[in-house]
């Protein structure tokens, strides 16, 4: 990884085109942010609206995944054991307020992070955070830690000024404590979010424009009549279906890469038939991915006929078990489970309409091995809290915004992991998962994570289903902005407007 | 007037104590709670316990009561436990949109409504009464919510006249204000709008039954005096009363209208709160509804009293 | 007129107040004094006239009679029993014995039941059985002049005066002893009113009933009482025989009252005392005596005290400072 | 033609039609009425009193439902023959209406005073002020103390003695020729009534205005009219001065009205009509009366009697009558 | 009872409604002789296909028969209607009965949760009691019924307090009828004239909601084929294909249109006062 992040400029396409400054930009998300403490926040929508505010030590790479490159950190240096990082900062860098940040404030936003607890268990390896100098911070961990360069670049591990934290009694929902490239201005919840271009930015020359609109469109087919109204720049994440519609309307373009944001059938494996082995196998194979696919997603979505990581990743092309449905080999895994004859079940599902369509047609789906579906919908917080509580049979979810393979595998499936909802237990996964956490050699890593994946995929604890296309939609006008399978609007730094 | 006032404010305290007490616990026996909500797909037990002891949510149920309506009387409504933001900021910050919205459509309707009202009572037994009559019914047969999408379909997708949702703040100028409120406004104020027609009608056709506008025919009054002067305001009396169960209609259809419409106003935010199970903020919004209906409620009751002196209050 | 009957019905410092308001705290605070402190008694078989003009009384009394209403205070004797003293059950039972005559037939009749089931209602509340019921219903409809192949029909298919033979028979129909008749003709024509008259003193001839007979007009209360009551604003003024009242009314109300109803007799000169104003509102009555703000006579003791209710000759009571100091 | 002739109904006929059947509320009426008098037209209930005053103020006749026919000579001209807007100019200016229910014949929403305005600012096209102070003189004129207040208060703030005269200055607010009072007495108490009658009949003789009273009380007949017209079912069947009428009835209708009522002072047993009021609805040939009538006879079923006249002044509808008439 | 007929069958509006319900009533019970295709089949092929012979209608996102889907939603819009409106019809009456005849505190009592229920948008109280119960058919149904309870006790209250003070009802108190008597023998029959027009009423209101609630996304389960829920995710497709949200939308108002036909019908019918429309 290597100097400065501002001569890239993403996946634009008109890279011989110069920059034009100033413009506002509208850009709409589905939802709006809950609140805008980086340090609180875990929904994806609130880090759209945030992230612009505020830097992170590290970042993501504009239009790569999973790469890592350096963004408060002028420099750095990381001990063979990996146990100690040696950060250098830019000395130039100001906060909002005109306040220098500095390595105490570094400190000080980790200790915030693992105070407020979101997410704090990536940081549970930290021994000691010490600043030697204004811009030197020494991180010290008890155990080597794979990941922690891509926690350090999460967006909502950003750096915050402890001035204003306190001034607003330790909240920061409603205010700006960042150095980023856009400063708030005003914020009406539910219509829309104004930043406006931060003069005393560290990145010379950066922004270009000179004010940012956010507004929260919840309904998909609003955004798009918008976006060809022309009373948007960008839509962020498009249903599959909006992409199609948008593909062809004029001044719009449309740029997709396959997202991080993958589905599957949860199946709890603590409970009724669903304990077999071989009943859980029988739904994967009685399952058909790709009609599935153009069903619900318009055919957009890659199909996860193997194990969880969608290509490009940590991927392993040669798992591949499942890309032809095969119902006479899960009728006869459901015969050997003792039940030729099928049996009912509980399918319950959540609000997202993409999920609630599935289940209609996994239901049709299943009907053809016996297997009768009754579906259950309940409001999202009825349904997460069911889920947590593994108060279900069979349910569809999706799981985003992962970069590293542990971020996918350890939480989820690891017997003791978060988020562990099937109730799945392997102890020869746990032993991989636990193994690939601290093994800091990138090759010897893909190999645990590839049998790990096998693993996982031979025992079906989860029926993977696909992985979704990150679609965003611009108008010809717009220039420089990265459509990032991880979703985020970070590169609006360098995005600007032509006339 | 302002001792009637002031007594119908005292009978409106007892009432929305009730309200309170009936939201604060019915609220409690919803499933799921806002850590769930605030966590969603990243839900760790050890995590929602820490939130929860935070927000006071493992007290007893009747002490959390106490706790916040000794806060509401104080003007203190809470802070969202989902979004962090003061109850009544948020409150304040969508009250005049649906204000907005529904005397809008309260406004527009009555305006059309009544004089058509009045000519089909005053044509009764004609062709065109049985049109009013078959249009009036259909306006209150039609799904308010129906109505929104097919214009959405048909302005927005079709036509690209109007933009499909969203809200305009009167600081962009009036014409963009009104301009994304109406199919809104349209939506919600036909079946206003048709109610308040049928009991014009009705009422226009009662009024006219009445001795004293025999009296008025005795006195030598032309028809469109008798209608007007003498017929019209004896017949609003009770269509007043009708407007006023319609403002519990316009309050509750805003709900879905403002969900149609991606309008950020009181009905969406009731319905975000339910679904994030956002305690204190369900709880303000339901009696911010409330209070406002009976607000609204009181007006019409002064204009009522205005319109029909014999229940005028000393 | 014979005055040697054994009094049958004694009423005593009778009270009705309605709430008409309440305050703040929802205590009542105001009232309608319907009938404020009246006293007199009626005897077996003999037809008291009570007179009045709309809103004074009349019918609260009559409902008080009958314990249909319960008094704010005083004593009502039944047949020597006193009825406010007496259990839900007992009083039930004493229901049998008296009973009431509406003036709007049409009202007292459940529009939804035939007049055959309305007429079989009381009966069979009082237990008899159907032989019983439809015997003594036969000879009631007899008696009311109503054909009996009438008895299926609905209310609204009967004119206003077969109704309210209709209503008589009904109220008859348990035997009573005594009867409150609430203007039973007020409602009807003058050509039907006389039917109804002659018929209630027929019956009243041959069962011996003992009648409360209530209307406004006096030609009427004339023709059936054998002595009458005349009320004012809920109290009674002037209670005497039927021709002493015509014949020497004391209290200036009845002399008034006298002079202002419309003779069928043109030209008879007769000395009209017209009242001035209008009766007062029953909540806010004025002070003292109730009608001197309409009196002629009135004094300033008027304003002052209530006059007492007096026996001024033998079975001539007053309530008039007036009349008693003339007599002085 | 009598040059004092205000009003000269003949033949008039207002039917009510509907699919099942028609009513023949008025069927055939004639009758005159002379400057400065006052004629009662009275009548049971349903005969068609209302009616009549309703046609002759066109109220009725503008619908295909009800049918109107005949002619009422009104200061020379034929009101059946006029236009709605001719007839906007006639009512309320020259012919004054008293409605017979004064509660609900004021307008709940305005003062009693712009009520009454109404009337000069329509005829008189009177500027708003004048029409004011007339306002303010009429109530003055019928007796309604401290009118300058009152004239700003509403119908509900007013007693019913007040509506009425209220009512009644609203009627004479245009200077009428011509006053129509509908039973203006009957929903008012005796005292009241007395009043009211009075001032009916002082203004008449101030402003010398002929009236024509509806009622159906005999006695506010015999009181302050002058002559009198008894209907039945629709029919005039007798017609005569006040005196003549109840000295001498000559058709049976009426000898039964003045027999059935009770009069004061006199123990008389009432001698009843027998029967009620036929259906106007079910008419069939021959004397209206007939199936109560004592007298009737064979032609009485057959032959409608005429209206004719048994005396200078008295008109009788009854084949008696005639036949002893021509006996003479 | 002949009586309001004649005066009924006058009423074009209301006669054409009472067809319109007994039809549905039919379509109901026999839909799955009726309808053209079964209403849970998906197609890929047929996906989002415009009106045509085979599917009338037209088809959904699925692949479904529009037509067929409609035809098995009037189940569930009849199914809730009447049960959502028999518990809020006896519930209701019972209490506004209970209220009016016996006044005193428990009326008081029972018209104050009354009025707190009233203050409160129908809707809004309707969300409330969903996500309490959590989306189904039956939970539908019971808010539904909830919600609409206090408009039936009021009528009940409103008209036994009428009645109460009626003329008969003192003739047979003072003619020895005991109390539970009269209320049985003459205060019931005479009130339900205005609860028969509000059930109808209240049954195109039941309808409505059913809609809105699915709308809403906390009515039925997803796969039902339930109006509502049809013009809910036709909201995403109807720029695709307008008749995924044309077709259930007019199911709705014709069904509503019904019922408040019917229920003013009779309303008119059942009270000769308002012989306003001949
Ligand atoms: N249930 C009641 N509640 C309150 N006030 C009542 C009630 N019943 C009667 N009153 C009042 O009591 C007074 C006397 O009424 P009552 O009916 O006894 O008079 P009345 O002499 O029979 O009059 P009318 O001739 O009009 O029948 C009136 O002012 C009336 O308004
Ligand atoms: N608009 C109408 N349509 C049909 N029938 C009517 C109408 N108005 C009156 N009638 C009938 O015409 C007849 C006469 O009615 P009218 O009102 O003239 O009687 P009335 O003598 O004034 O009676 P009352 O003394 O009761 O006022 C009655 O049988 C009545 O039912
Ligand atoms: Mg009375
Ligand atoms: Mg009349």
């Amino acid at each position: 990884s290597s100097g400065n992040s501002t001569k890239d400029s993403g996946t634009s396409a008109k890279t011989d085109q110069k920059p034009v400054y100033g413009g506002t930009l509208t850009i709409a998300d589905l939802n709006d942010a809950k609140g805008l403490d980086p340090h609180k926040e875990t929904s994806a929508q609130s880090f759209h609206y945030i992230e612009n505010m505020y830097d992170t030590l590290f970042r993501y790479k504009d239009g790569k995944y999973g790469i890592i490159e350096k963004d408060l950190v002028n420099d750095y240096t990381i001990s063979k054991d990996g146990k100690t990082y040696t950060l250098h900062l830019h000395d130039n860098v100001k906060f909002h307020n005109g306040d220098p940040l500095t390595s105490s404030d570094v400190k000080y936003s980790i200790e915030r992070i693992i105070k407020m607890g979101v997410r704090a268990q990536q940081f549970d390896a930290v021994k000691s955070i010490d600043t030697p100098d204004k811009t030197t911070v020494v991180i010290t961990l008890k155990q080597a830690v794979a990941p922690f360069l891509t926690f350090l670049a999460n967006p909502m591990n950003a750096i915050v000024n402890k001035t204003i934290v306190e001034k607003n009694g330790g909240k920061l929902d409603q205010a700006d404590a960042g150095s980023g490239p856009f400063t708030l201005v005003s914020w009406k919840k539910d219509q829309e979010m104004v930043l406006k271009k931060n003069k005393s930015y560290f990145k010379k020359g950066l922004p270009y424009l000179d004010k940012v609109v956010f507004k929260a469109i919840p309904d998909s087919t609003a955004r798009s009549t918008a976006i060809r109204n022309k009373e948007l720049n960008i839509d962020l994440q498009l249903t599959a279906k909006d992409k199609m519609l948008l593909d062809h309307a004029s001044g719009v373009t449309v740029k997709s890469v396959t997202g991080t944001y993958w589905e599957y059938i949860g199946l709890n494996v603590t409970k009724g038939p669903l304990k077999k082995k071989e009943v859980r196998d029988a739904i994967a194979w009685a399952v058909d991915r790709n009609a599935l696919n153009k069903q619900v997603k318009f055919g957009q979505a890659t199909p996860l006929t193997g194990g969880p990581i969608p290509p490009g990743h940590a991927y392993d092309a040669k798992l591949d078990t499942f890309s032809k449905r095969d119902t006479a080999k899960a009728k006869q895994l459901l015969a050997d489970a003792g039940y030729p004859d099928g049996f009912s079940i509980t399918l319950k599902v959540g609000q997202n309409q993409d999920q609630v369509d599935a289940a209609q047609v996994i239901k049709d789906q299943l009907k053809a091995v016996g297997i009768k579906v009754n579906i259950e919908q309940q409001e999202d917080s009825v349904f997460f809290n069911a889920l947590g509580k593994k108060q279900f049979e069979m349910t569809i979810v999706g799981w985003v915004g992962f970069v590293d393979p542990d971020e996918f595998f350890y939480n989820i499936f690891h017997t003791g992991g978060a988020y562990n909802q099937q109730g799945y237990t392997n102890k020869e996964v746990d032993k991989l998962l636990e193994e690939g956490r601290v093994t800091m050699d990138e090759a010897k890593r893909k190999q645990i994570y590839d049998h790990a994946q096998k693993l996982i995929v031979e025992d079906a604890p989860m029926v993977f289903l696909y992985a979704n296309k990150q679609s965003t939609a611009m108008t010809d006008t717009v220039h420089g902005f990265d459509v990032n399978p991880t979703v985020t609007t970070k590169s609006l730094e360098s995005t600007w407007l032509s006339k | 007037m302002g001792k009637y006032i002031l007594h119908r404010l005292i009978i409106a305290v007892p009432i929305l104590i009730g309200i309170s007490i009936l939201t604060f616990f019915l609220i409690r026996l919803v499933p799921g709670d806002t850590v769930t909500a605030i966590l969603g797909t990243n839900y760790d037990p050890k995590l929602a316990h820490k939130l929860r002891s935070e927000m006071g949510l493992d007290q007893p149920v009747i002490l959390q009561y106490l706790i916040w309506i000794g806060h509401v009387f104080m003007g203190d409504f809470g802070t969202s436990s989902f979004t962090g933001q003061p109850v009544l900021s948020a409150l304040m910050e969508r009250l005049p949109i649906t204000l907005e919205l529904a005397l809008l459509s309260l406004v527009v309707a009555l305006i059309i409504a009544i004089p058509l009202g009045v000519l089909a009572a005053y044509k009764h037994g004609t062709r065109a009464d049985y049109a009013s009559g078959t249009f009036g019914m259909f306006g209150i047969s039609v799904p308010n919510f129906w109505l929104g999408t097919l214009l959405i379909l048909i302005f927005s997708l079709h036509l690209h006249l109007l933009p499909s949702g969203g809200y305009q703040p009167l600081s962009k100028g009036i014409g963009e204000n009104l301009r994304s409120l109406l199919m809104p406004v349209i939506a919600l104020g036909t079946a206003v709008a048709a109610v308040t027609m049928r009991s014009t009608r009705s009422a226009m056709l009662d009024v006219l039954n009445e001795d004293y506008i025999k009296m008025a025919k005795a006195k030598g009054a032309s028809n469109a005096r008798i209608i007007w002067k003498h017929g019209l305001r004896n017949a609003l009396v009770p269509v007043m009363t009708v407007v006023g169960i319609q403002i519990g209609y316009l309050l509750g259809g805003s709900v879905i209208i403002e969900q149609v419409f991606a309008l950020p106003g009181m009905g969406r935010l009731a319905l975000q709160a339910i679904s994030n199970r956002d305690y204190s903020l369900l709880q303000g919004t339901i009696l911010f509804v409330a209070v406002t209906f009976i607000m609204i409620n009181l007006i019409i009751d002064v204009i009522y009293g205005w319109i029909n002196p014999s229940i005028r209050y000393k | 007129m014979n005055r040697d009957y054994k009094p049958f019905i004694r009423v005593d410092h009778l009270k009705k107040y309605f709430p008409v308001a309440k305050n703040w705290r929802g205590k009542n605070s105001q009232y309608v004094k319907a009938v404020d402190d009246v006293s007199f008694s009626i005897d077996e078989g003999e037809t008291l006239g009570l007179v009045g003009e709309s809103g004074c009384g009349k019918s609260t009394t009559g409902r008080l009679l009958l314990h249909l209403l319960a008094p704010t205070s005083g004593s009502l004797f039944f047949d020597g029993q006193d009825l406010t003293q007496l259990s839900k059950q007992a009083l039930w039972q004493k229901r049998r014995e008296m009973q009431f005559i509406f003036q709007d037939p049409y009202a007292a009749l459940n529009p939804r039941m035939t007049i055959q089931d309305s007429l079989h209602e009381p009966l069979k509340a009082y237990g008899e059985d159907k032989r019983t019921r439809s015997e003594t219903i036969k000879t009631l409809i007899d008696a009311v002049g109503i054909p009996s192949q009438y008895l299926n029909r609905y209310p609204h298919e009967f004119s206003g005066g077969q109704l309210q033979r209709i209503g008589i028979a009904r109220s008859l129909a348990l035997k009573p002893k005594f009867v409150v008749a609430d203007e039973p003709v007020a409602a009807l024509d003058m050509s039907i009113q006389a039917q109804i008259l002659n018929l209630m003193k027929e019956l009243q001839h041959a069962f011996n009933y003992t009648y409360l007979f209530i209307s406004h007009d006096l030609s009427v209360i004339d023709y059936m009482s054998d002595r009458i009551g005349v009320m004012y604003l809920g109290k009674m003024v002037e209670l005497t025989d039927r021709d002493a009242l015509y014949q020497e009314p004391l209290h200036p109300y009845t002399q008034a009252l006298l002079s202002a109803i419309p003779i069928a007799e043109p030209k008879r000169s007769k000395k009209k005392i017209m009242l001035k104003g209008e009766i007062p509102s029953p909540v806010h009555p004025p002070s003292g005596c109730h009608f001197r703000t309409r009196c002629p006579f009135a004094k300033a003791i008027c304003a002052e005290k209530e006059p007492e209710w007096v026996e001024m000759k033998k079975g001539h009571y007053v309530a008039c400072h007036v009349v008693q100091e003339a007599h002085q | 033609m009598n040059d004092d002739l205000l009003l000269d109904v003949r033949h008039l006929k207002a039917y009510f039609r509907s699919k099942q059947r028609t009513v023949k509320a008025v069927d055939d009426l004639s009758f005159t009425l002379k400057k400065g008098e006052i004629l009662g037209l009275v009548g049971e209930s349903g005969c068609g009193k209302s009616t009549t005053t309703k046609a002759l103020l066109r109220l009725i006749g503008n619908q295909k439902k009800e049918y109107l026919e005949g002619e009422a000579f009104f200061e020379g001209e034929d009101l059946i023959k006029k236009s709605d807007k001719q007839m906007q100019k006639i009512r309320g200016n020259k012919i004054g209406f008293i409605a017979q229910n004064p509660m609900s014949s004021l307008n709940p929403v305005f003062t009693i005073g712009n009520q009454i305005a109404e009337v000069p600012q329509m005829h008189q096209r009177a500027a708003k002020n004048k029409a004011w102070s007339i306002a303010l003189k009429m109530l003055q004129k019928v007796g309604i103390s401290d009118h300058e207040t009152r004239a700003k208060q509403y119908a509900h703030q007013f007693s019913g003695g007040m509506k009425q005269r209220a009512v009644i200055a609203m009627a004479l607010a245009g200077n009428p020729s011509l006053l129509i009072a509908d039973e203006p007495t009957t929903a008012l108490d005796v005292t009241i009534q007395a009043q009211i009658l009075d001032l009916m009949v002082k203004l008449r003789d101030e402003t010398q205005a002929g009236v024509l009273l509806i009622t159906h009380d005999l006695g506010v007949v015999a009181e302050v009219c002058d002559r009198v017209a008894v209907m039945y079912a629709g029919k005039i069947v007798e017609q005569a001065p006040v005196d003549e009428l109840f000295h001498h009835p000559q058709h049976p209708y009426t000898k039964g009205l003045l027999a059935s009522m009770p009069k004061i002072g006199s123990r008389k047993k009432l001698i009843p009509i027998s029967g009620h009021p036929p259906n106007l609805y079910e008419m069939h040939g021959g004397c209206l009366f007939q199936e109560r009538c004592p007298f009737a006879f064979d032609r009485c079923k057959n032959v409608e009697p005429p209206l004719h006249k048994i005396a200078e002044n008295h008109q009788s509808a009854c084949h008696l009558s005639s036949e002893r008439m021509n006996s003479f | 009872m002949l009586k309001v007929w004649n005066r009924y069958r006058h009423n074009l509006l209301a006669v054409s409604g009472l067809v319109f319900i007994l039809l549905l009533i039919v379509i109901a019970i026999f839909a799955r002789q009726i309808a053209p295709h079964n209403p849970y089949t998906m197609s890929t092929a047929a996906r989002l296909t415009g009106p045509s012979s085979s599917h009338w209608f037209g088809t959904d996102q699925f692949g479904r028969d529009i037509l067929s889907r409609i035809i098995y939603g009037s189940r569930i819009s009849l199914q809730v209607g009447i049960i959502a409106v028999g518990v809020s019809f006896i519930v209701g009456t019972v209490m506004g009965v209970i209220a009016g005849y016996s006044g005193g505190w428990v009326d008081s009592l029972i018209s104050r949760i009354t009025d707190v229920l009233f203050a409160l948008p129908d809707i809004l109280l309707a969300l409330v009691i969903m996500a309490i119960l959590g989306p189904s058919l039956n939970n539908l149904m019971l808010a539904i019924g909830i919600v609409y309870t206090p408009i039936f006790s009021r009528i009940a209250r409103g008209a036994v307090l009428n009645i109460r003070d009626s003329l008969y009802i003192e003739a047979a108190y003072s003619m020895g009828v005991k109390k539970i008597k009269i209320l049985w023998h003459h205060i019931l029959p005479n009130i339900l004239s205005p609860l028969i027009v509000q059930v109808t009423l209240s049954f195109a209101f039941a309808i409505l909601s059913e809609a809105a609630l699915s709308f809403l996304g906390l009515g039925v389960s997803p796969d039902t084929p339930s109006w509502g829920i049809m013009l809910s995710s036709a909201k995403d497709w109807m720029e695709l294909a307008w008749w995924t949200a044309v077709f259930p939308g007019i199911a709705i108002t014709l069904a509503v249109f019904s019922f408040n036909s019917v229920g003013d019908g009779l309303r008119d019918a059942l009270d000769p006062r308002t012989g306003t429309g001949n």
